[in-house]
């Protein structure tokens, strides 16, 4: 087609509906003939700067990749790492990360579904979505104290013990949770309006999402059963009970269904985890034993770090790892040269997996379809450019 | 001629006590950011609106182009990619602009800071407000509008450095 | 290259217009989740991790924090004749390492963490004002608590 | 002192004040910055928040949009470079000026209008048909991809919302046999609102009330999602508060004229009412914001449709509402023998 009859929209990165990222749309009247999108705006180089730290100091480094979903980042991480130096967390240890990195997926889920609301005019999802965050935010808080970046898993445990009352704190943010999605459902969910923007739109098939290799909540909507916590199960996923959350339209609208489906059964596993949290200790004994007695965890909520972890020295080798984080399957890659830095760091981010479904769903649709995928594909762009 | 007077006659009237203290007033109620998001704080800049926190009780409204605009928030790191952006966005902006640097990235670098693609913000802005944290909490974006409120209602000398 | 065949969906569904409008003025009388920052401050918990604080009299110069430091923000600075950290909020990311690998708890934590500042070097803190107190405002404070009916709720304490 | 007197008599005469003060500029201004906080503050409640605030915190921040305006006022006006000038600035004028004039049209009671037409019902609604016409120009004039389309999208919006709103309207005249508003309201005097007369005209109306406006589900010319703002993104400074200041005195106007033509006017005429021939404009005025109040609401309810569906809604569903409408009317003519 000649130049004159299309025309090429820059949308980004200051555009409402663009995020981190320029998407570059070439349009033939309202119906979009080729869609790029350009990213690289949020490149930090996570990974060339991971070479010059030690291994402790990259926990918070991978968190930043993806701000909304740091429990899961920083657990891959951390599994990978204990992967290398040989050593595993106490069980105690185990079911606290989960705990953490289930909350965070809820509250993960909660932000791309309050985007995907703003994204398509509901500014009313997006409130209600964001402050029926903050419970979440206010839960992860009290365990590891911080907002967001919670740095909490560390080689061989975690960083904190469950404080008190927290059980019952997060059983009522639990049953909140609970009563809120029926709010959301009538508002926005099932909201006719909703309706019209979002069924049939965007749609990526069986076979497509396989073969462009979509993962995470994206792939489970068009109808693939693939979630890394039933595959290759990690920490105590073997030990809960829940279900891969699946739905077959592949459209913005299943997604939207998968994300809340998975709402309900990250509550379930946290209930389920609140009831069975074994006593014991937190950090491996290996690290244990070289703290300072006076300031052992037993005597205090918190562990200390022997000093030992301002300088790690894995052995020569290499470990992966796969978590299923809120955005999809996170695969971490680590080489050790046996010194105090790794010797090559990589990270495949879900959203940079993601990525590709946008030139794929979006081809043939409307321009106003553009903000309703992008939301559904709950896409984060510092994630995707690291 | 006939524009010279006017423009004379307008400088002389703004720079009348009565309209510059309610040009001052109005436009520290009006603080409108622009919606550009440079990196990862952008999440917690998004908390800083939601019910919780609820910013626009300040005035403080996130609108659409940056034209309408009078804040440029930088949240968090701006990679030498994202600065070309971040300039233009500053120059489509009217006058009055005041720009915000939010988070540890968009001050010194912060955890990136020996990274090969980073700028810091303030080498190519200028930056009124400085926020720390990694991400900072809602409540420090909140205390920094108040700051800005009162440095633009106090006439506070707008860059000190420079 | 056709555009994919698509449903507009039903624009009429009656029930749908009804609920959205009925849970939408079902909200207008529901309380706020708002807590009013600056009049009054939420108390952010014991083990919060916000602005440091040095106990110059107990630390051992063991450089142990700034050896840990992921952003390079503590760093030894040479008072009289030791060396003790000094901090750049300029570039601390909050994580606490410092705090969980001191040998002899001369780093702390406080709950404060809303700060802002005009210049930039009011950020750079040596060792000396390093160990004042970070400005805490004097405001009625309140406390988050968990509610099944609204999430949270803040009680003043 | 006598010309002193004359020229009072001037300013107070009803030709003035009606156009400048009420209901004209400086009511449509007060209302405008009323409806537009209520909108923020209403949004705000129900996502559980409190919106504007601080500014003056005894009134709930109701200067909120003073503030606002004091701000664009003082802001630096942006001409871009590639942009026809002189439409680029006289467009918003126009269309501010053009949103707001058929208020001159609604008599607020039996004899307080700036000047009485038997045709008033249709004068209100064609003198809304011309903004569209500045709003292509808006978006033409900037230069700028993101107005053009949302221009264009404005113009097929028209297409959608006017030839509803004129056959509901047209439904609303059979059933009254007027084209008058003075004798719209009077027939109404006998508690049968249009409302209740002709509930298909009254839902037709609202929602192509809704679209002229670009108020929620239907402000696909301004999605700023996908449009920045439509065709006021290269907008700056004072020009912009008259591009977004048009689309609310359209609001107030049309609010008013389905407070007049559905909900009674003036009616009931009860004591206090019947001392000043201003007095049952207040009540029609008080309808009115009610009928803005609803309308505005609707942002915090729906997300907003595509433009196609705009489209497919407004010719697949209101225009045979509409119609069914006129037919509704034409029965009622028919039985009641009006």
């Amino acid at each position: 087609m000649s130049e004159e009859q299309t025309l090429e929209l820059l949308i980004g990165p200051q555009h409402p509906g663009s995020g981190h990222m320029r998407l570059v749309a070439e349009m033939d009247g309202d119906v979009i003939l080729n869609f790029e999108p350009n990213i690289g705006y949020v490149h930090r180089a996570v990974e060339k700067i991971a070479e010059t730290k030690t291994y402790v100091q990259i926990i918070p480094l991978v968190e930043r990749t993806s701000l909304p979903d740091t429990a899961n980042h920083n657990l891959g991480y951390v599994l990978a790492l204990e992967r290398l130096l040989g050593i595993d967390a106490p069980l105690r240890a185990q079911y606290l990360r989960i705990l953490l990195a289930e909350i965070n997926r809820i509250h993960s889920h909660l932000y791309g579904m309050g985007i995907h609301g703003n994204m398509i005019g509901s500014t009313t999802m997006l409130m209600w979505a964001f402050g029926d965050r903050e419970p979440f935010i206010e839960l992860a808080q009290r365990l590891t104290g911080a907002r967001l970046s919670y740095s909490y898993i560390i080689p061989g445990g975690v960083r904190r013990d469950l404080p008190q009352d927290f059980r019952n704190d997060a059983l009522k943010a639990l049953s909140y949770m609970e009563r809120r999605l029926k709010d959301y459902d009538r508002i926005f969910v099932h909201n006719p309006v909703t309706l019209a923007r979002l069924k049939g739109v965007g749609v990526i098939n069986r076979i497509d999402a396989a073969r462009i290799g979509v993962v995470g909540p994206n792939l489970r909507a068009s109808g693939i059963a693939y979630d890394v916590r039933k595959i290759e199960p990690y920490c105590i996923y073997p030990d809960l009970d829940f279900e891969v959350v699946v739905r077959d339209e592949g459209d913005a609208h299943a997604r939207l269904l998968v994300r809340i489906g998975e709402i309900e059964q990250s509550i379930s596993m946290i209930r389920q985890i609140l009831g069975k949290i074994p006593d014991g200790s937190i950090l491996a004994d290996r690290y244990l034993d070289l703290v300072p007695s006076r300031t052992r965890f037993e005597k205090r909520s918190s562990v200390k770090f022997p000093a030992l972890f301002s300088g790690l020295k894995p052995s020569k080798g290499e470990a992966v790892s796969r978590v299923e984080a809120s955005r999809g399957e996170l695969f971490h890659y680590l080489v050790s040269d046996g010194s105090t830095h790794p010797y090559r760091f990589r990270i495949v981010t879900p959203s940079f997996k993601n990525l590709i479904a946008f030139k794929h769903a979006l081809l043939g649709q409307k321009l106003a379809d553009i903000p309703a995928v992008y939301g559904s594909l709950d896409y984060f762009p510092p994630e995707a450019d690291r | 001629m006939f524009d010279a007077v006017i423009r004379r006659l307008s400088r002389a009237l703004a720079r009348q006590k009565i309209l510059s203290s309610l040009k001052d007033w109005g436009t520290s109620f009006s603080l409108w950011p622009v919606h550009f998001t440079t990196a990862c704080c952008g999440s917690e800049f998004a908390a800083s609106f939601c019910p919780r926190y609820d910013a626009e009780r300040y005035g403080f409204l996130p609108f659409v182009g940056t034209r309408q605009c009078n804040v440029l928030f930088i949240e968090g790191t701006v990679t030498k990619k994202m600065a070309e952006a971040a300039k233009i966005v500053y120059e489509q902006m009217p006058e009055p602009k005041f720009v915000f640097a939010m988070g540890a990235c968009a001050i010194d670098g912060g955890i990136f800071w020996n990274s090969y693609n980073i700028v810091r913000p303030h080498e190519i802005l200028p930056v009124d407000v400085y926020i720390p944290g990694c991400p900072p909490r809602p409540e420090a974006i909140l205390k920094s509008l108040t700051m800005e409120q009162e440095k633009i209602r106090k006439k506070v000398t707008p860059h000190p450095e420079n | 290259m056709k555009p994919k065949d698509r449903r507009a969906g039903k624009l009429l569904g009656l029930t749908g217009h009804m609920q959205a409008i009925r849970s939408g003025i079902e909200h207008i009388f529901k309380p706020r989740m708002t807590v009013l920052y600056p009049e009054v401050l939420q108390d952010l918990g014991p083990n919060y991790r916000g602005m440091l604080k040095l106990r110059i009299d107990i630390c051992i110069s063991c450089t142990l924090c700034a050896r840990i430091c992921p952003s390079n923000a503590l760093k030894m600075v040479k008072v009289d004749v030791r060396k003790y950290p000094g901090i750049t909020y300029q570039r601390c990311i909050f994580c606490g390492f410092c705090v969980d690998i001191c040998p002899v708890d001369a780093l702390e934590m406080s709950g404060s963490h809303d700060a802002a500042c005009y210049t930039l070097g009011e950020q750079v803190l040596k060792p000396e004002d390093f160990s004042k107190d970070p400005v805490i405002e004097d405001k009625p404070r309140v406390k988050p608590l968990f509610d099944e009916k609204r999430g949270l709720r803040y009680e003043s304490c | 002192m006598n010309v002193v007197e004359q020229l009072l008599q001037i300013l107070l005469s009803p030709t003035i004040i009606i156009p400048l003060i009420f209901p004209g500029l400086l009511t449509t201004f007060l209302v405008i910055i009323f409806i537009a906080w209520f909108e923020r503050k209403l949004t705000a409640k129900v996502q559980l928040r409190y919106g504007p605030l601080y500014v003056l915190k005894s009134l709930g921040g109701l200067p909120q949009l003073v503030a606002d305006l004091l701000k664009f006022l003082f802001t630096e006006i942006i001409i871009p470079k590639g942009s026809d000038k002189k439409a680029f600035i006289l467009s918003p004028i126009f269309l501010f000026t053009l949103s707001m004039l058929p208020v001159v049209a609604i008599p607020l009671s039996n004899s307080y209008a700036a000047f009485f037409s038997d045709l008033s019902l249709l004068l209100v609604l064609a003198l809304l048909t011309i903004t569209p016409i500045f709003m292509l120009l808006l978006g033409w004039s900037s230069n700028n991809k993101f107005s053009f389309i949302g221009s264009l999208r404005d113009g097929y919006l028209m297409m959608a919302y006017e030839i509803p709103m004129f056959v509901s309207i047209l439904a609303m005249a059979v059933a009254y046999d007027t084209l008058d508003l003075v004798q719209v309201v009077g027939r109404q005097s006998s508690g049968l609102w249009g409302i209740a007369l002709n509930p298909l005209a009254a839902i037709t109306f609202f929602v192509a009330m809704l679209m002229t406006t670009a108020r929620f589900p239907f402000d696909v010319a301004e999605a700023e999602s996908e449009l920045v703002i439509g065709p006021y993104t290269e907008y700056s400074g004072i020009i912009f508060v008259l591009c977004l200041g048009a689309s609310y005195a359209k609001l107030s106007v049309l609010s008013l004229f389905f407070a007049e033509v559905f909900l009674g006017g003036w009616n009931p005429l009860i004591w206090p009412l019947t001392l000043n021939p201003i007095l049952p404009g207040v009540a029609v005025f008080v309808k009115g914001l009610l009928v803005m109040g609803l309308c505005v609401f609707m942002r915090s309810i729906y997300p907003r449709f595509r433009i196609d569906q705009v489209l497919k809604l407004g010719w697949h569903t209101l225009f045979v509402l509409s119609v069914a409408s006129v037919a509704l009317s034409l029965g009622i003519v028919w039985v009641l023998g009006f």
